[in-house]
Protein backbone atom coordinates (compact mmCIF):
# COMPACT_ATOMS: atom_id res chain seq x y z
CA UNK A 1 0.00 0.00 0.00
CA UNK A 2 2.52 2.17 0.92
CA UNK A 3 4.23 1.49 -2.88
CA UNK A 4 1.33 2.59 -4.43
CA UNK A 5 1.15 5.94 -2.41
CA UNK A 6 3.99 6.71 -3.43
CA UNK A 7 3.28 6.09 -6.47
CA UNK A 8 0.22 7.85 -6.77
CA UNK A 9 2.20 10.46 -5.24
CA UNK A 10 4.94 10.56 -7.57
CA UNK A 11 2.72 10.90 -10.78
CA UNK A 12 -0.42 12.49 -9.66
CA UNK A 13 0.58 14.98 -7.36
CA UNK A 14 3.14 16.71 -9.17
CA UNK A 15 5.27 19.63 -8.01
CA UNK A 16 5.81 22.69 -9.19
CA UNK A 17 9.68 22.44 -8.66
CA UNK A 18 9.85 19.18 -10.77
CA UNK A 19 7.99 20.05 -13.67
CA UNK A 20 9.74 23.68 -13.70
CA UNK A 21 13.58 21.31 -13.98
CA UNK A 22 11.16 19.05 -17.09
CA UNK A 23 10.66 22.05 -18.58
CA UNK A 24 14.14 23.57 -18.54
CA UNK A 25 15.10 20.22 -20.28
CA UNK A 26 12.84 20.55 -22.97
CA UNK A 27 14.39 24.14 -23.31
CA UNK A 28 17.62 23.49 -23.50
CA UNK A 29 17.08 20.72 -25.99
CA UNK A 30 15.20 22.87 -27.98
CA UNK A 31 17.69 25.25 -28.06
CA UNK A 32 20.04 22.88 -29.38
CA UNK A 33 18.01 21.60 -31.77
CA UNK A 34 17.04 25.26 -32.92
CA UNK A 35 20.47 26.40 -33.17
CA UNK A 36 21.45 23.84 -35.46
CA UNK A 37 18.70 24.22 -38.23
CA UNK A 38 18.96 28.15 -37.83
CA UNK A 39 22.65 28.35 -37.41
CA UNK A 40 22.55 30.92 -35.27
CA UNK A 41 21.13 30.98 -31.10
CA UNK A 42 17.57 31.19 -31.66
CA UNK A 43 15.77 33.65 -29.48
CA UNK A 44 13.21 33.11 -26.64
CA UNK A 45 10.15 33.59 -28.87
CA UNK A 46 11.61 30.84 -31.24
CA UNK A 47 11.80 28.69 -28.25
CA UNK A 48 8.67 29.32 -26.79
CA UNK A 49 6.79 28.95 -30.39
CA UNK A 50 9.27 25.15 -30.92
CA UNK A 51 7.37 24.25 -26.92
CA UNK A 52 3.99 25.93 -27.36
CA UNK A 53 4.12 27.91 -23.95
CA UNK A 54 4.87 31.86 -23.26
CA UNK A 55 7.95 33.23 -23.11
CA UNK A 56 7.69 34.58 -19.70
CA UNK A 57 7.25 30.94 -18.87
CA UNK A 58 10.68 30.12 -20.13
CA UNK A 59 12.08 32.84 -18.34
CA UNK A 60 10.60 31.20 -14.86
CA UNK A 61 11.55 27.44 -15.84
CA UNK A 62 15.07 28.69 -16.55
CA UNK A 63 15.90 29.83 -13.20
CA UNK A 64 15.18 26.38 -11.98
CA UNK A 65 18.43 25.61 -13.61
CA UNK A 66 20.07 28.82 -12.50
CA UNK A 67 23.73 29.10 -12.27
CA UNK A 68 26.02 31.72 -11.77
CA UNK A 69 27.90 32.47 -14.89
CA UNK A 70 30.94 30.77 -15.40
CA UNK A 71 33.34 34.14 -14.61
CA UNK A 72 31.10 34.23 -11.02
CA UNK A 73 31.85 30.28 -10.33
CA UNK A 74 35.43 30.94 -11.14
CA UNK A 75 35.81 33.46 -8.32
CA UNK A 76 33.70 32.08 -5.75
CA UNK A 77 35.01 28.73 -5.75
CA UNK B 1 7.15 30.92 13.67
CA UNK B 2 5.19 31.02 9.93
CA UNK B 3 7.34 32.11 6.71
CA UNK B 4 6.34 35.82 5.41
CA UNK B 5 6.78 37.07 1.96
CA UNK B 6 5.64 40.32 0.13
CA UNK B 7 5.70 41.97 -3.02
CA UNK B 8 4.05 43.99 -4.94
CA UNK B 9 4.53 44.60 -9.11
CA UNK B 10 3.33 47.86 -10.62
CA UNK B 11 3.28 47.46 -14.53
CA UNK B 12 1.48 49.37 -17.87
CA UNK B 13 -1.94 48.18 -18.59
CA UNK B 14 -1.03 46.76 -22.05
CA UNK B 15 -1.95 43.19 -22.75
CA UNK B 16 1.31 42.01 -23.50
CA UNK B 17 1.96 42.34 -19.66
CA UNK B 18 -0.64 39.87 -18.88
CA UNK B 19 1.68 36.86 -18.98
CA UNK B 20 4.15 38.71 -17.33
CA UNK B 21 1.76 39.47 -14.07
CA UNK B 22 0.75 35.60 -14.42
CA UNK B 23 4.60 34.50 -14.30
CA UNK B 24 5.46 37.27 -11.40
CA UNK B 25 2.87 35.63 -9.19
CA UNK B 26 3.99 32.18 -10.27
CA UNK B 27 7.50 32.84 -9.06
CA UNK B 28 6.42 34.54 -6.26
CA UNK B 29 4.41 31.60 -4.83
CA UNK B 30 6.73 28.77 -6.27
CA UNK B 31 8.74 29.73 -3.08
CA UNK B 32 6.17 27.40 -1.36
CA UNK B 33 6.28 24.54 -3.94
CA UNK B 34 3.05 24.11 -4.27
CA UNK B 35 1.57 21.12 -6.99
CA UNK B 36 1.08 22.21 -10.64
CA UNK B 37 -2.28 22.38 -10.14
CA UNK B 38 -2.87 24.59 -7.51
CA UNK B 39 0.17 26.78 -8.97
CA UNK B 40 -2.39 26.76 -12.03
CA UNK B 41 -5.83 27.87 -10.29
CA UNK B 42 -3.90 30.98 -9.27
CA UNK B 43 -2.28 32.08 -12.20
CA UNK B 44 -5.41 31.62 -14.00
CA UNK B 45 -7.47 33.58 -11.56
CA UNK B 46 -4.90 36.27 -11.67
CA UNK B 47 -5.04 36.19 -15.33
CA UNK B 48 -8.88 37.12 -15.24
CA UNK B 49 -8.18 39.73 -12.53
CA UNK B 50 -5.31 41.69 -14.35
CA UNK B 51 -7.35 41.13 -18.11
CA UNK B 52 -10.42 42.69 -16.22
CA UNK B 53 -7.88 45.79 -14.82
CA UNK B 54 -7.15 46.49 -18.73
CA UNK B 55 -9.97 45.77 -21.16
CA UNK B 56 -12.92 46.98 -18.31
CA UNK B 57 -10.79 49.61 -16.03
CA UNK B 58 -8.64 50.74 -18.66
CA UNK B 59 -10.94 50.29 -21.38
CA UNK B 60 -7.57 49.11 -23.60
CA UNK B 61 -6.22 52.38 -22.90
CA UNK B 62 -2.33 51.43 -22.27
CA UNK B 63 -0.68 53.88 -19.76
CA UNK B 64 -3.09 52.86 -16.95
CA UNK B 65 -0.75 51.48 -13.81
CA UNK B 66 -2.40 47.99 -12.86
CA UNK B 67 -1.09 47.16 -9.40
CA UNK B 68 -0.55 43.06 -7.88
CA UNK B 69 0.20 42.34 -4.14
CA UNK B 70 0.98 39.27 -3.02
CA UNK B 71 1.76 38.27 0.79
CA UNK B 72 2.50 34.79 1.48
CA UNK B 73 2.18 33.88 5.28
CA UNK B 74 2.34 29.85 6.18
CA UNK B 75 0.97 28.04 3.13
CA UNK B 76 -1.55 30.93 2.36
CA UNK B 77 -1.33 33.28 -0.49
CA UNK B 78 -2.85 36.58 -0.66
CA UNK B 79 -3.47 38.55 -3.61
CA UNK B 80 -4.42 41.99 -4.77
CA UNK B 81 -5.39 43.41 -7.93
CA UNK B 82 -6.14 46.93 -8.19
CA UNK B 83 -6.55 49.42 -11.21
CA UNK B 84 -7.18 53.18 -10.56
CA UNK B 85 -9.80 52.83 -13.54
CA UNK B 86 -13.44 53.32 -14.02
CA UNK B 87 -14.99 51.20 -11.17
CA UNK B 88 -17.78 48.99 -11.08
CA UNK B 89 -21.08 50.62 -11.24
CA UNK B 90 -23.02 47.44 -9.37
CA UNK B 91 -20.80 45.13 -8.21
CA UNK B 92 -23.13 42.15 -7.44
CA UNK B 93 -24.33 42.06 -10.72
CA UNK B 94 -20.84 42.49 -12.09
CA UNK B 95 -20.11 39.27 -10.09
CA UNK B 96 -22.69 37.12 -11.89
CA UNK B 97 -22.05 34.29 -13.44
CA UNK B 98 -22.54 35.40 -17.32
CA UNK B 99 -22.84 39.01 -16.81
CA UNK B 100 -20.78 40.68 -19.15
CA UNK B 101 -21.20 44.55 -19.43
CA UNK B 102 -19.15 44.15 -23.03
CA UNK B 103 -21.03 40.97 -25.28
CA UNK B 104 -19.70 43.17 -27.96
CA UNK B 105 -16.39 41.89 -27.66
CA UNK B 106 -17.26 38.40 -27.01
CA UNK B 107 -16.48 38.07 -23.33
CA UNK B 108 -18.07 35.68 -21.53
CA UNK B 109 -18.56 37.08 -17.88
CA UNK B 110 -17.08 33.98 -16.74
CA UNK B 111 -14.03 35.77 -15.07
CA UNK B 112 -15.40 36.91 -11.27
CA UNK B 113 -16.87 33.43 -11.10
CA UNK B 114 -13.51 31.91 -11.82
CA UNK B 115 -11.42 33.66 -9.68
CA UNK B 116 -14.60 32.60 -7.48
CA UNK B 117 -14.02 28.87 -8.29
CA UNK B 118 -9.77 28.51 -8.36
CA UNK B 119 -9.38 30.80 -5.11
CA UNK B 120 -10.68 29.93 -1.72
CA UNK B 121 -11.50 33.70 -0.68
CA UNK B 122 -12.48 36.30 -3.10
CA UNK B 123 -13.33 40.19 -1.92
CA UNK B 124 -14.27 42.89 -4.49
CA UNK B 125 -14.23 46.81 -3.75
CA UNK B 126 -14.79 49.25 -6.36
CA UNK B 127 -15.67 53.04 -6.15
CA UNK B 128 -17.03 54.57 -9.39
CA UNK B 129 -14.38 56.88 -11.43
CA UNK B 130 -11.32 55.42 -8.53
CA UNK B 131 -10.74 51.84 -9.28
CA UNK B 132 -11.03 48.25 -8.27
CA UNK B 133 -9.54 46.20 -5.81
CA UNK B 134 -9.43 42.33 -5.75
CA UNK B 135 -8.34 40.45 -3.34
CA UNK B 136 -8.25 36.67 -3.57
CA UNK B 137 -6.48 34.03 -0.60
CA UNK B 138 -5.91 30.62 -1.29
CA UNK B 139 -4.48 27.69 0.63
CA UNK B 140 -2.05 25.26 -0.66
CA UNK B 141 -2.79 22.09 1.09
CA UNK B 142 -0.21 20.24 -0.75
CA UNK B 143 2.26 23.14 1.54
CA UNK B 144 3.00 21.46 4.98
CA UNK B 145 4.55 23.70 7.10
CA UNK B 146 5.25 24.32 10.88
CA UNK B 147 3.81 26.58 13.52
CA UNK C 1 7.29 52.77 -33.92
CA UNK C 2 9.43 52.60 -30.34
CA UNK C 3 7.33 49.73 -28.01
CA UNK C 4 7.83 51.34 -24.55
CA UNK C 5 7.25 49.41 -21.46
CA UNK C 6 7.49 49.96 -17.95
CA UNK C 7 7.47 47.53 -14.73
CA UNK C 8 8.35 48.19 -11.04
CA UNK C 9 8.75 45.77 -8.42
CA UNK C 10 9.10 45.62 -4.79
CA UNK C 11 9.87 43.02 -2.07
CA UNK C 12 11.18 41.84 1.36
CA UNK C 13 14.97 42.00 1.33
CA UNK C 14 15.27 38.08 2.24
CA UNK C 15 17.53 36.24 0.37
CA UNK C 16 15.08 33.76 -0.87
CA UNK C 17 13.63 36.83 -3.33
CA UNK C 18 16.84 37.12 -5.38
CA UNK C 19 15.57 34.04 -7.66
CA UNK C 20 12.21 35.89 -7.38
CA UNK C 21 13.79 38.93 -8.43
CA UNK C 22 15.76 36.97 -11.36
CA UNK C 23 12.75 35.72 -12.88
CA UNK C 24 10.70 38.89 -12.49
CA UNK C 25 13.44 40.94 -14.39
CA UNK C 26 13.56 38.03 -17.00
CA UNK C 27 9.93 37.40 -17.54
CA UNK C 28 9.75 41.17 -18.32
CA UNK C 29 12.84 41.41 -20.87
CA UNK C 30 11.75 38.21 -22.53
CA UNK C 31 9.38 40.86 -24.02
CA UNK C 32 12.48 41.71 -26.10
CA UNK C 33 12.77 38.60 -27.66
CA UNK C 34 16.27 37.89 -26.19
CA UNK C 35 18.54 34.69 -26.69
CA UNK C 36 18.74 33.00 -23.49
CA UNK C 37 22.57 33.95 -23.32
CA UNK C 38 21.07 37.74 -23.32
CA UNK C 39 18.84 36.97 -20.83
CA UNK C 40 21.08 35.03 -18.69
CA UNK C 41 23.90 38.05 -18.80
CA UNK C 42 20.64 40.37 -17.23
CA UNK C 43 19.91 37.81 -14.91
CA UNK C 44 23.34 38.02 -13.49
CA UNK C 45 23.84 41.28 -13.27
CA UNK C 46 20.14 42.14 -11.53
CA UNK C 47 21.24 39.10 -9.03
CA UNK C 48 24.73 40.99 -7.96
CA UNK C 49 22.86 44.11 -7.59
CA UNK C 50 19.91 42.50 -5.75
CA UNK C 51 22.10 40.68 -3.01
CA UNK C 52 23.69 43.77 -2.60
CA UNK C 53 20.97 45.78 -1.52
CA UNK C 54 20.09 42.65 0.79
CA UNK C 55 23.67 42.33 2.46
CA UNK C 56 25.11 45.26 2.12
CA UNK C 57 22.68 48.05 1.97
CA UNK C 58 20.36 46.18 5.08
CA UNK C 59 22.82 43.75 6.53
CA UNK C 60 20.53 40.85 5.87
CA UNK C 61 17.94 42.31 7.91
CA UNK C 62 14.90 40.48 6.32
CA UNK C 63 12.38 43.75 6.51
CA UNK C 64 13.94 46.22 4.29
CA UNK C 65 12.42 47.11 1.02
CA UNK C 66 14.10 45.89 -2.58
CA UNK C 67 12.65 48.20 -5.12
CA UNK C 68 13.25 47.00 -9.13
CA UNK C 69 12.56 49.06 -11.71
CA UNK C 70 12.57 47.98 -15.54
CA UNK C 71 11.58 50.05 -18.40
CA UNK C 72 11.52 48.79 -22.11
CA UNK C 73 12.02 51.01 -25.12
CA UNK C 74 12.89 49.58 -28.55
CA UNK C 75 15.59 47.14 -28.50
CA UNK C 76 16.82 48.84 -24.87
CA UNK C 77 16.45 47.64 -21.11
CA UNK C 78 17.03 50.04 -18.44
CA UNK C 79 16.92 48.14 -14.50
CA UNK C 80 17.03 50.08 -11.61
CA UNK C 81 17.56 48.45 -8.05
CA UNK C 82 16.95 50.58 -5.64
CA UNK C 83 17.00 49.79 -1.66
CA UNK C 84 16.68 52.48 1.33
CA UNK C 85 20.01 51.11 3.19
CA UNK C 86 22.61 52.22 5.09
CA UNK C 87 24.76 53.49 1.61
CA UNK C 88 27.87 53.67 0.27
CA UNK C 89 30.24 55.29 1.85
CA UNK C 90 33.19 55.81 -1.40
CA UNK C 91 31.57 54.53 -4.73
CA UNK C 92 34.89 54.92 -5.99
CA UNK C 93 36.67 52.83 -4.21
CA UNK C 94 33.02 50.33 -3.81
CA UNK C 95 33.34 50.12 -7.51
CA UNK C 96 36.88 48.73 -7.91
CA UNK C 97 37.58 45.06 -8.42
CA UNK C 98 38.23 42.76 -5.90
CA UNK C 99 37.21 45.68 -2.97
CA UNK C 100 34.90 44.43 -0.43
CA UNK C 101 33.74 45.34 2.51
CA UNK C 102 33.24 42.12 4.04
CA UNK C 103 36.24 40.02 3.24
CA UNK C 104 34.98 37.89 6.40
CA UNK C 105 32.24 36.62 4.74
CA UNK C 106 34.19 35.58 1.50
CA UNK C 107 32.83 38.24 -0.60
CA UNK C 108 34.25 38.35 -4.42
CA UNK C 109 34.66 42.02 -4.00
CA UNK C 110 33.20 41.37 -7.89
CA UNK C 111 29.65 42.29 -7.89
CA UNK C 112 29.99 45.97 -9.38
CA UNK C 113 32.68 44.91 -11.57
CA UNK C 114 30.54 41.59 -12.91
CA UNK C 115 27.54 44.48 -13.55
CA UNK C 116 29.79 46.25 -15.54
CA UNK C 117 30.60 43.00 -17.39
CA UNK C 118 27.49 41.77 -18.48
CA UNK C 119 25.51 45.31 -18.95
CA UNK C 120 26.45 48.48 -21.14
CA UNK C 121 25.85 50.81 -18.71
CA UNK C 122 26.30 50.99 -15.12
CA UNK C 123 25.65 54.50 -13.19
CA UNK C 124 25.48 54.00 -9.24
CA UNK C 125 24.38 56.39 -6.52
CA UNK C 126 24.02 56.27 -2.95
CA UNK C 127 23.79 58.89 0.14
CA UNK C 128 25.33 57.36 3.49
CA UNK C 129 22.14 56.62 5.39
CA UNK C 130 19.89 56.65 2.95
CA UNK C 131 20.47 53.85 0.04
CA UNK C 132 22.00 53.65 -3.24
CA UNK C 133 20.52 53.42 -6.11
CA UNK C 134 22.11 51.21 -9.55
CA UNK C 135 21.15 52.05 -12.49
CA UNK C 136 22.31 49.63 -15.42
CA UNK C 137 21.19 49.33 -19.27
CA UNK C 138 21.72 46.91 -22.33
CA UNK C 139 20.83 46.75 -25.90
CA UNK C 140 19.92 43.73 -27.65
CA UNK C 141 21.58 42.83 -30.36
CA UNK C 142 19.43 40.05 -31.13
CA UNK C 143 16.28 41.83 -31.54
CA UNK C 144 15.12 42.65 -34.80
CA UNK C 145 13.84 45.81 -34.79
CA UNK C 146 10.22 46.88 -35.99
CA UNK C 147 9.28 49.73 -38.02
N1 LIG D 1 -11.41 46.08 -13.01
C1 LIG D 1 -12.65 46.38 -13.46
N2 LIG D 1 -12.99 47.65 -13.72
C2 LIG D 1 -14.23 47.97 -14.19
N3 LIG D 1 -15.20 47.04 -14.42
C3 LIG D 1 -14.92 45.75 -14.16
C4 LIG D 1 -13.64 45.35 -13.69
N4 LIG D 1 -13.67 44.00 -13.53
C5 LIG D 1 -14.89 43.59 -13.89
N5 LIG D 1 -15.65 44.63 -14.27
C6 LIG D 1 -17.07 44.57 -14.72
O1 LIG D 1 -17.60 43.32 -14.30
C7 LIG D 1 -18.12 42.61 -15.43
C8 LIG D 1 -17.96 41.12 -15.22
O2 LIG D 1 -16.59 40.76 -15.21
P1 LIG D 1 -16.18 39.28 -15.62
O3 LIG D 1 -16.92 38.33 -14.75
O4 LIG D 1 -14.69 39.18 -15.59
O5 LIG D 1 -16.72 39.13 -17.10
P2 LIG D 1 -16.14 39.73 -18.48
O6 LIG D 1 -14.77 40.27 -18.23
O7 LIG D 1 -16.14 38.56 -19.41
O8 LIG D 1 -17.07 40.83 -18.90
C9 LIG D 1 -17.36 43.17 -16.61
O9 LIG D 1 -18.09 43.00 -17.82
C10 LIG D 1 -17.21 44.64 -16.22
O10 LIG D 1 -18.39 45.35 -16.50
N1 LIG E 1 23.48 48.36 -1.93
C1 LIG E 1 24.60 48.60 -1.23
N2 LIG E 1 24.53 49.20 -0.02
C2 LIG E 1 25.65 49.45 0.71
N3 LIG E 1 26.89 49.09 0.31
C3 LIG E 1 27.02 48.50 -0.89
C4 LIG E 1 25.90 48.21 -1.71
N4 LIG E 1 26.34 47.61 -2.84
C5 LIG E 1 27.68 47.52 -2.71
N5 LIG E 1 28.09 48.06 -1.54
C6 LIG E 1 29.50 48.18 -1.09
O1 LIG E 1 30.37 48.01 -2.20
C7 LIG E 1 31.27 46.94 -1.98
C8 LIG E 1 31.59 46.23 -3.28
O2 LIG E 1 30.44 45.57 -3.79
P1 LIG E 1 30.62 44.32 -4.75
O3 LIG E 1 31.49 44.71 -5.89
O4 LIG E 1 29.29 43.76 -5.09
O5 LIG E 1 31.43 43.27 -3.85
P2 LIG E 1 30.94 42.35 -2.63
O6 LIG E 1 29.43 42.35 -2.60
O7 LIG E 1 31.48 41.00 -2.97
O8 LIG E 1 31.51 42.94 -1.38
C9 LIG E 1 30.60 46.05 -0.94
O9 LIG E 1 31.53 45.27 -0.20
C10 LIG E 1 29.90 47.11 -0.07
O10 LIG E 1 30.78 47.69 0.85
MG1 LIG F 1 -13.28 39.29 -17.19
MG1 LIG G 1 28.24 42.10 -4.24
Amino acid sequence: AGEIKRFLRDDGIIKVSRSLKQTANKIKYAQEDLAKELGREPTIQEIAEELNIDKEEIAMALESTYQPDYLYDVIHH
Amino acid sequence: MVEKNYMKVEFLSKSTNESFARVVVAAFASQLDPTIEELSDIKTAVSEAVTNAIIHGYEYNNDGIVIVEATIEGNRIEIIVEDKGKGIPDIKKAMEPFYTSKPDLERSGMGFTVMETFMDELIVESQLGKGTRVKMTKVFNSVVYKE
